[in-house]
């Protein structure tokens, strides 16, 4: 019983999030919370980081939906790194990976924020 | 340690999101027990969740005074969930296949649950009996390998 | 996330004991959630152990056909896990308090559960009624260190 | 949902027993077949090192009082080591210390043996 934790790491002109324990219904107040932190800094290039998500259901993958938006009219985007398979699994089933960037590893995404 | 071959487990839970947790780890030790594979224990586990998180979310509109009601039947062969609800109900038959895309572009968070159940499961049934009784039946077979 | 102030859960399922487990984990991550320190979930999951053993040895005679009832109800004071059988029923008050040396002597394997119980809740109460409604309530407070 | 598992190990004329998992009403008969085996090949030195079990519940306690009166009547006995703290607590809130030896390791234990 691990509950839902988030940490963040600020770098030059990028945000990461990391995502520990379970990410549902309960705990999704907490993720859109974070990420309207964020959008009020006007921090629109942001890496969530989820090494240590155990869990993810439909509510959690909404969040995504529900800024993409937003963040890429602005120049922005949201890259995801470091999915357990279990959790990319997820993803994977509804298609997100033709639509959001997926990487190994958070410095990878991060050089992908660089590159462009 | 024999191994009982029919079974049937009924849980009835506060309609509170917080108890997704409790819901989600009850289900995977039964299926655990059942004898199905880490894959398709997570799967059973996941569209169970979504299951309860729509009857909480829509049937009860966050009242967490009403009840779910979930039951499991096991045999050798398959695991069933049934998860029932008595609100307002809807047509299941009339849901768009989800459609990324234009989701993001409109910011619409949900409308995924439903397809993901039916992704995950074998057999997803919908009875509906608005304000009476409205059951989803998630079904799920031993022997198949996982979606 | 916040949390709901009182709250029942209700738990149907077959009376094997290769079900204890399952009966645990559920016990454990509610005693967990409401908040009771490690040391305290330990003593209650063990109570509750006790008490589900105990229906279906002594109750039910190890069939598994029979259902075990477990309710438990939460408020912001305490928890209380009340487990009901239909079985032939028993008197509490004549069991003698278990004397360890002697029950060695005897080979005896047993007369150590209820006695745990006792010493592992704060209240433990009997209502009998054989044949219709045997039960068996469980209280933990929240505030008083562990037994 | 890790069970209940028992390995053996031999020593000259001791036997451990390595308990892991749960011991409750369900996998008793488990662990009481594997002291009838030991009974049957007439070895009554016997070490239940319970380092790896993480739950004990009076059926499991009873093995130990159905079977050490006939062990210590042929000259041996039932001595335990390796317990953690939460199963301690179980045998420790019966009173077993007063009647089983308890030992922090298996090494300890055996030398009790041999000094006996
Ligand atoms: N138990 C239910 N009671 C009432 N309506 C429901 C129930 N389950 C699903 N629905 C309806 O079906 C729609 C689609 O459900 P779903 O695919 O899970 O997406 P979401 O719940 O995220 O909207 C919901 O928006 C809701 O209108
Ligand atoms: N649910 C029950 N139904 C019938 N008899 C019971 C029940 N629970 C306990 N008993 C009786 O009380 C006695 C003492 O129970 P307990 O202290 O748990 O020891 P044990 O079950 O090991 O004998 C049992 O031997 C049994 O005769």
């Amino acid at each position: 019983m691990s509950g839902f934790d988030i940490s963040r790491s600020d770098f030059d002109n990028i945000t990461a999030l990391h995502l520990s324990g379970f990410l549902d219904a309960h705990t999704v107040p907490v993720f859109e919370d974070a990420i309207q932190s964020l959008l009020k800094e006007d921090i629109y290039n942001i890496i969530v980081n989820m090494q240590k998500l155990d869990y993810i259901s439909s509510a959690g993958l909404g969040v995504f939906m529900g800024f993409i938006e937003e963040i890429r009219e602005k120049g922005g985007d949201i890259k995801l790194s470091n999915l357990s398979s279990k959790v990319y699994k997820v993803f994977d089933l509804l298609g997100f990976p033709a639509l959001f960037e997926i990487y190994e590893n958070e410095d990878t995404a991060k050089s992908k924020f660089n590159n462009s | 340690m024999k191994k009982t071959r029919k079974q049937k487990f009924k849980l009835k839970i506060s309609s509170a999101t917080e108890n997704l947790e409790i819901i989600r780890e009850f289900i995977n030790n039964i299926a655990t027990k059942a004898g199905f594979d880490e894959e398709s224990v997570d799967q059973i586990e996941l569209a169970v969740d979504e299951a309860c998180t729509n009857a909480i979310k829509h049937a009860y509109k966050y009242s967490t005074k009403r009840m779910l009601d979930i039951s499991v039947f096991l045999d050798t062969e398959k695991m069933e969930i049934v998860i029932i609800d008595k609100g307002g109900g809807f047509n299941p038959d009339k849901l768009p296949v989800p459609n990324l895309e234009k989701y993001m572009r409109a910011a619409k968070v949900g409308g995924l649950g439903i397809h993901l159940m039916r992704t995950l499961m074998d057999e997803v049934n919908f009875s509906i009996n608005p304000g009476k009784k409205n059951q989803v039946s998630l079904v799920k077979y031993l022997d198949r390998k996982s979606a």
